[in-house]
C-alpha cells in the first residue's frame, strides 16, 4: 500500500492544474463559486473546452475518445475540478447513455450518437422516472405500441432533469403489457422535437427549475430508435444504474464544499471570536471532514479495484449513502454558518448585478440546503440503496 | 401541576384552527408568498378580528392573555398551517415592548397592534451581530431635542410593511456591552431609512436598513436611556417561546402529512408505511414531536419564572425543537421522496419553516452554549 | 397548564423526603449510589419498610392495600426515592402479577396471593420469553397437558430476571397446540419447589447474574393454579403488557445517573479543568439533560391522561424508547467520564471491603453501560415498540 | 498510490488469521478470559513462533517489520479474533520505546520481546492524569549513582506479567510540562513496587502500580534525562494505529456475526435479516465498516509522515472509530437480541474490546479536540 501520488500522478495532477488555471473561464468558476446559477450556454461553453483538450469522457474508452485514466487519475481530476470551481459536466449522454449504446447499441446508433454526445450536438436527458413509481421503477407505464416503421409512445415521465434544455430523452417504456413488470419494457431514444411531446417545469421547493414533467401524447418513434432489443431494456437500465461510476461519492463536491465553510466560519464573528474557534460548530465540522477523508479513502479503494477489472458492485450503494449524508451535512453547516444571513431567499434582489448581502457566500446556502436533499432521493433514493446492500450482502 | 388548557385558551386554539384550515390552505399561501407584500391584508385583518392578536397581551396592556400558554397556543396552531404573517415581529416583538417600555402616548400604538392597524418591525440586529443581542454598533447622538441615529440593521423581518420600527442604538460603551443600548420608536417614514427589501426562505418579507442621520425627537426613546437590554432580552424570550410553538406545530403537520403519505402511497404493491424501516422511522418522529410537545410546555410555562430557570427552559426547548425539527423536517422530506421536493406540495413550506426557524434568535448551537453556560451559573 | 407543584404536592413531597431520610438504611443506600452488589436480604429490608409504611404498591387500589396516589405523586415519589438511592422494588409481584390476578383472577387467588405479595412472603418471577422466540411472545412452545388436577408442565424460560431467588413463576403455557398460536395459551402459576422445576443462571456480559433459564420437565401443578380462562392467557399477557407502567420512562433512575456523571465530571481534570467545563463533554450532557427535561413533562403528561381513565396505549410505547434511550445515553457518559478508571473490572479486587479504585463511583460505569444495553433489549424491544407505535398510529 | 498488501504482509495476515481461527475459539478465549495470568502462555509462544511479535519490529531493531501497515495487518486480526494477550502492551509500547531510546544492553530486551520471552509494562499514566501523556507527576530524585523514583502508576496494562516495567517519572518542571519527563527502565522485582491487580472488562489485567522509594542505577534511564516526551509520543501514536486496526478488526467480526445471525435467525417464520428495518441498519454498519477499514488505511499510511499530519490522520482515525465502533458494537447487540448480552456468546466479548479500546490513550472526544487542535495550527 502507498498512500502518496507517485511522480507520474503528481506530474499529472500539475497538468491538469495548469490546464483549468488557463482555460476554466473566470466568470464560470466565480458563478461555481458563489453558487450562482449556470446558463445553458456557460455549460456547453465549458463542455467544449474539454471536448478540444480531450478530457471531456474519463469513463470511455479510448477508442471512442476517451482519456483512458485510471483510477487515481480520475480522483485527480474530479478533486482539481472541484478545488478551480469548474461546473460539473452534465452526465445524462456521456456517462449514461454513451455506456449502454457502447455495449448494447448497434454500430449505426455508436457512429451516430456518440460523437454528437462528445461534440455537444445534442443534449440528453433522461426518461425513468414515472409519477407514483418512485424508485420502484420496473411498475413503469408508459406505453410504446409498434405500429409499422413506428412506436407510437403515450404516457408521462417526471424528475427528468435539465429535460428544458434537451434535444433527446432515453427512455424506458413498456412495450410489453403482459408480462411480468420488470419484462416487457424498452428502451427508446426520443428526439424532444417531436409532435406530441411536451416539457412542464416542475419548481423545486427551493424555487429552483431543474427538474421536468415530459409528457408524450401518441409521439411517433422510428423503430430504429431502439437500443438494444425490444422488452430487453430493464437489463440495459440496470447495467447503467451499476455502471462504474467514479463520481457517485462527490468526494471532490463535498471538499469544495467544506472549504467554503470554513472560510465563512473563518470570517463571521461568534461571541467576539470567529465561529470557526466555537467549540460546538468546530466539532460539526471537525467529524464531517474525518468522515470525509475516510470516504475519499473509500472511494479510491473501489475505484481502484474497479479500474483492474472488478466490479464495484455494492460498493457504489455504499458510496452514494455515506457520500450523500457527508454533501448534506455539509450543506447544513453551511446554513449554520451563515447565521440570520441564511434566511434571505436568493432572488435577483440579492444575487446577480446587485451587492450581495451578508457573508461571502451566504446567499444561497439555504437554497442549496433544501436543494440537495434531492441527493438522498433522486438517482435511487437512499433507502433503495441500504435494500442492495442488505440484499447482496445477507442474500434473500 | 396539571396540564389541560383552560377552557379559554381551548376555544381559542379551536376557533384559530377552523380559521385557518377554512382560510389558509396551500394554494392560498402559496399565493401570498408569490405576493408582492409577502402577506395578506385580509389574513392580518381576519386574525386581529377573532382576537388572535389581543391573545398575545395581557389585560393590563389592553389584551386578554400575553401569559406564556397563550403564546403557545396561538403559534402552534399558527405553525400547524405554515403562517407566514409577521405576528412575531408586530405583536410579540414590536408591541410587547412597546408595552413594556413605553410612556403612555407611546402605549396607544399597543391598541392599533391589537386592533390590526399597525405593523411594526424591531430592527436590532446588525451585520455582524449574529444571535448576540448586546451586539449593537448603531450609533445616537443629541442634537438639540432630538437625536441622530447611524447604523446599519441586518435581516429585518417585516421592515417594508412596519408603520414604526423600534430601532436599538448604542448610548455609550462597546459592540458587546450590556450596559448603553437604547431604543427608538421611529415612524417608517423618517427621512434618512434606506431599505433593502427581499422575501425570505420560508415566507415574509426582511430587509437591510440603513439609517444615515434618522433624527427624531428624544420623546420617540422608549424607556430609560441606555437601559433597554433587559427589555429586548424579555420580549426575545417570549418570541422564543413564539418559534418554539410555531416549529413544534409545524412538526405536527409534518408528521401528519408523512402518516398520511405513508398510508396512501403504494409501492411493490402495498403501502409504504407497512415497510418496517420507515414504520420505524416514522414512530421516531412521533417521539420527537412528543418532546417537542413538552419542552414547549416546559418553555411556555416557565416564562414568568426566575429569570435563570427561565432561561435554561427557553435554551432548552430551543436547542430541542433544533434539533428534533431537523430531524422531522429532514425525515418527512425523505420518507416522502420526489413529491415533498416540489414547491407546491404543503411539506415543502412546512419543512422551510421548521429550519429557518433555527435562525432566528439563536441557532441549535447558541442554545446548547447557552443551557451549558446557565447551568454552570 | 400549571407546571408548579401545588401546596398539597409540596408537602407530599416533604412526606416522602423525610421518610426516606429517617427510614431508608444508610447502608442499602450506600450500596445503591455506588452501584454496588445489592443482596435478596436488601431487597426484602426495603420492601418490609415501604410495606409498614403503606407505600409499597402505589398503583394499587385501596382496598387491596394501595396507596391511592395520583399521577404526580407517583412522579414525586419515583423522583425522591431515586434521588435518595432508593433501591427499585422487584416489580414481578407487585407491578406484574398483581394487575392480573385483581383483574382475571378469582377471589380465592386474589385473597391468597395478594397479601403475600405485599408481605413479601412470596417473590415472584416471571415466565414469558422462551430460547428462540424473542419477542415474538405467540410462538412459545412450553406445554401443559391436563392430567386430572393438575397440568404437566414441559419445556423452557429464558432471561428470567432474579429467578434464582423466586418462590413463584407466573407464566405463559401452550395448552393447546392445534389452534392459531396466539391462542392456545394459558396463565399458570407455578411453585419453584415443584419436582423438576430447575433454575440454571445466565451470566450477562458484564459478569452479573441477573436472569436464568427456567427449566420444566414433568412439572405437575394443581389446576387451581391457572389464572382465568384456560387458553384466554394471551389476553392476560397483553393486559399486563399495556397495563400501566408509571415508571417505565425512568425519569427518576436517569436523573439520578444524570447528578452521578456531572458529579464525575466535576471532579475529572480534562486539559487542568475540570471535565464538566470542556464543551464537548458539555455538550453531551447537555443535550441529554435537554432531553430528559422534555421526556420528565412527556412521562408526567401521560401518566396525567393515565390517572383519569384515558389508557395510555401508544404513548407507554414512546416512553419505553426514549426512556431507554436517555438512560443508555447516560451510561454512556458515565464511562466517558471515568476516562481510563472505565477499564477495570468490578471484582471483588476493586469493590467490596477493598478500597475503590479510580474517581468515585467509577468501578462500575462500564459494567453498567453494558448490563444497561439490556434496557432496549428485555420487556419488548424498542423495535418491538416502534412497531407498535407505526401500528396504532398508522394502521395497517 | 496503491491499496494492495505487499506479498509478505498478505502472508502474515493468511498465517495469523488461520492460526487464530484454529487455536482461539470462543471457548478458549473465555477460559483465558477466567485465569487468574488473564492471557495464555502458549497463545503467546505461538504468537512470537508464528513472527507475529517480529513483525512489529523494523530490520534494524531486530524484526522483519515495524511499519503502519504491519501494526495493522497484524492488529486487524488480533482485533477480529478477540485477542486479549497484551500484544500491544509489550512490543508496540515496551519493546517500541526501548527500540527508540535505549543503548546497547537495553535493546537486547527487543530480541528477547521478539522471541516472546520478555513482558514489558509502559507504566506512564497516574491516578489524575486521563489522557494527557504530559501529565507526571511521579518524581525522580539523584541517590549516588542510583535514581529513587516515587509515585502513583493508573491502570498498568499488563503491570503484573512484565517482567521489565517502563516507568515514566518527572525530571523537572510542573506537572503538564513537556519538557522534564524521563522513563525508566526498572526489573519488576526491585523493592518498593507495590502492585494492586485486576481484571479488565475487555479482558487481559491492569495493576494500580505504587513506587515507594524504588531505587534504580541511574543506567536505567532509557535515553536523555527529562527528554522522553517525543519518543512517548511517537509509540503512542503506534499504539493508536494498533488500537484502531485492532477495533477495525473487532468491528469486522461484529458485523459478520450480526449479518449470520439476521441471516438464520426467525422470526414470525421470515429471516429477521428480511426486515427491513434490520436489514437498512445493517446496511450502516457495513458503511462504517468501510469507513473504518479507511481511516485505519489513513492513519497506517502516514505513521512515517511529517507530525502534523500523522497526527491529524491518527486523531481522525481514532475518532471515526470511537463513534462507528460505537454504532457498530450497540447496534451489533441491539439486532441480536438478549443472545448477545450473554457471556459466553462471541459478540459480548468483541463488542466490549471495541468499547473499551476508546478509554486508551484518549477516548472519541479526546481525538476530536485533537484533530481540531491540529487543523487550526
Amino acid at each position: 500500500m502507498d498512500l502518496n501520488y507517485s511522480a507520474e500522478e503528481l506530474a499529472f495532477r500539475d497538468e491538469v492544474r495548469a490546464f483549468l488555471d488557463e482555460k476554466l473561464p473566470k466568470d464560470i468558476s466565480a458563478k461555481v463559486r458563489g453558487r450562482g446559477h449556470l446558463t445553458k450556454q456557460d455549460m456547453e461553453r465549458w463542455h467544449a473546452i474539454l471536448n478540444e483538450k480531450g478530457w471531456l469522457a474519463p469513463n470511455w474508452p479510448e477508442e471512442y475518445g476517451g482519456c483512458a485514466w485510471n483510477a487515481v487519475q480520475k480522483h485527480i481530476f474530479d478533486v482539481e475540478c472541484n478545488f478551480a470551481s469548474a461546473p460539473r459536466i452534465i452526465p445524462f449522454g456521456l456517462a449514461m447513455l454513451a455506456p449502454v449504446l457502447m455495449k448494447f447499441g448497434n454500430q449505426q446508433q455508436k457512429d451516430h450518437y456518440l460523437p454528437r454526445i462528445l461534440n455537444g450536438d445534442d443534449w440528453w436527458c433522461q426518461g425513468y422516472s414515472e409519477p407514483g413509481a418512485g424508485s420502484d421503477l420496473a411498475s413503469l407505464k408508459t406505453r410504446a405500441v409498434r405500429d409499422g416503421d413506428h412506436y407510437i409512445v403515450n404516457g408521462q415521465k417526471t424528475w427528468t432533469t435539465l429535460g428544458q434544455h434537451a434535444d433527446w430523452i432515453f427512455c424506458l417504456v413498456r412495450t410489453d403489457p403482459d408480462v411480468k413488470q420488470q419484462e416487457g419494457i424498452s428502451f427508446l431514444l426520443i428526439d424532444m422535437k417531436t409532435p406530441g411531446v411536451e416539457v412542464r417545469p416542475i419548481i423545486l421547493l427551493d424555487g429552483a427549475h431543474e427538474v421536468n414533467e415530459v409528457w408524450f401524447t401518441d409521439v411517433r418513434v422510428p423503430v430504429e430508435n431502439l437500443v438494444g432489443e425490444e422488452n430487453k431494456g430493464w437489463t440495459y437500465a440496470k447495467y447503467l444504474l451499476t455502471h462504474e461510476r467514479t463520481g457517485i461519492a462527490g468526494v471532490g463536491s463535498s471538499q469544495a464544499g467544506l472549504d467554503a465553510v470554513k472560510r465563512m466560519a473563518g470570517s463571521e464573528i461568534h461571541n467576539g471570536r470567529p465561529l470557526i474557534e466555537n467549540p460546538h460548530f468546530a466539532a460539526r465540522m471537525a467529524q464531517v471532514e474525518i468522515d470525509l477523508m475516510a470516504m475519499s479513502t473509500t472511494n479510491l479503494r473501489i475505484i481502484s479495484k474497479a479500474a483492474v477489472g472488478q466490479a464495484p458492485g455494492v460498493e457504489a450503494s455504499m458510496l452514494k449513502v455515506k457520500g450523500t449524508i457527508i454533501r448534506q451535512e455539509i450543506n447544513d453547516l453551511a446554513r449554520r454558518a451563515a447565521g440570520p444571513y441564511a434566511m434571505p431567499f436568493p432572488s435577483e434582489a440579492v444575487e446577480g448585478d446587485n451587492d450581495p448581502i451578508g457573508p461571502e457566500g451566504a446567499g444561497v446556502v439555504s437554497a442549496q440546503y433544501f436543494n440537495n436533499r434531492k441527493l438522498s432521493i433522486f438517482g435511487g433514493s437512499n433507502e433503495i440503496q441500504r435494500g442492495i446492500i442488505a440484499k447482496v450482502t445477507m442474500g434473500g | 401541576m396539571n396540564f389541560d388548557l383552560t377552557e379559554e385558551r381551548q376555544m381559542l386554539q379551536d376557533t384559530l384552527r377552523r380559521y385557518l384550515a377554512d382560510k389558509y390552505d396551500t394554494a392560498t399561501r402559496n399565493a401570498i408568498l408569490d405576493s408582492d407584500a409577502g402577506m395578506s391584508a385580509e389574513i392580518w385583518t381576519g386574525l386581529a378580528e377573532l382576537g388572535v392578536i389581543g391573545a398575545l397581551f395581557s389585560e393590563a396592556d389592553g389584551g386578554f392573555g400575553g401569559a406564556g400558554f397563550d403564546i403557545a397556543v396561538v403559534f402552534e396552531e399558527l405553525g400547524r398551517a405554515g403562517v407566514v404573517e409577521p405576528l412575531m415581529d408586530t405583536a410579540i416583538l414590536g408591541g410587547g415592548l412597546i408595552a413594556a417600555l413605553g410612556d403612555e402616548d407611546q402605549k396607544l400604538l399597543v391598541e392599533e397592534i391589537i386592533g390590526g392597524g399597525l405593523h411594526v418591525a424591531f430592527a436590532h440586529g446588525e451585520p455582524s451581530s449574529r444571535y448576540d443581542l448586546r451586539r449593537v454598533e448603531t450609533t445616537v447622538a443629541a442634537d438639540g431635542d432630538n437625536v441622530v441615529l447611524n447604523g446599519r440593521k441586518a435581516v429585518v423581518a417585516n421592515a417594508e410593511a412596519a408603520g414604526q420600527l423600534i430601532v436599538s442604538a448604542r448610548e455609550s460603551g462597546a459592540a458587546g456591552d450590556a450596559d448603553g443600548i437604547s431604543l427608538f420608536l421611529v415612524p417608517a417614514d423618517t427621512k434618512g431609512f434606506t431599505m433593502r427589501g427581499y422575501a425570505m426562505m420560508a415566507g415574509g418579507r426582511a430587509a437591510e436598513v440603513t439609517l444615515d442621520n434618522v433624527s427624531v425627537p428624544a420623546s420617540a426613546r422608549l424607556g430609560a436611556a441606555g437601559e433597554a437590554l433587559p427589555a429586548i432580552e424579555t420580549a426575545v424570550v417570549s418570541a422564543n417561546v413564539a418559534l418554539a410553538a410555531e416549529t413544534m406545530g409545524a412538526m405536527e403537520s409534518a408528521t401528519a402529512l408523512t402518516k398520511e403519505y405513508l398510508m396512501t402511497r403504494k409501492q411493490f404493491g402495498r403501502p409504504i408505511g407497512t415497510f418496517q424501516a420507515l414504520a420505524h422511522r416514522m414512530s421516531d418522529l412521533l417521539i420527537e414531536l412528543e418532546q417537542a410537545r413538552s419542552a414547549v410546555i416546559n418553555a411556555a410555562g416557565h416564562l414568568e419564572t426566575e429569570p435563570r430557570i427561565r432561561d435554561m427552559q427557553i435554551a432548552s426547548a430551543r436547542n430541542l425543537m433544533g434539533r428534533a425539527g431537523r430531524l422531522v423536517a429532514e425525515e418527512a422530506i425523505q420518507m416522502h421522496g420526489g413529491i415533498a421536493m416540489t414547491q407546491e406540495y404543503e411539506l415543502a413550506h412546512i419543512a422551510k419553516r421548521i429550519t429557518m426557524a433555527d435562525h432566528r434568535f439563536g441557532d441549535t448551537d447558541y442554545h446548547l452554549e447557552r443551557f451549558i453556560a446557565l447551568s454552570a451559573a
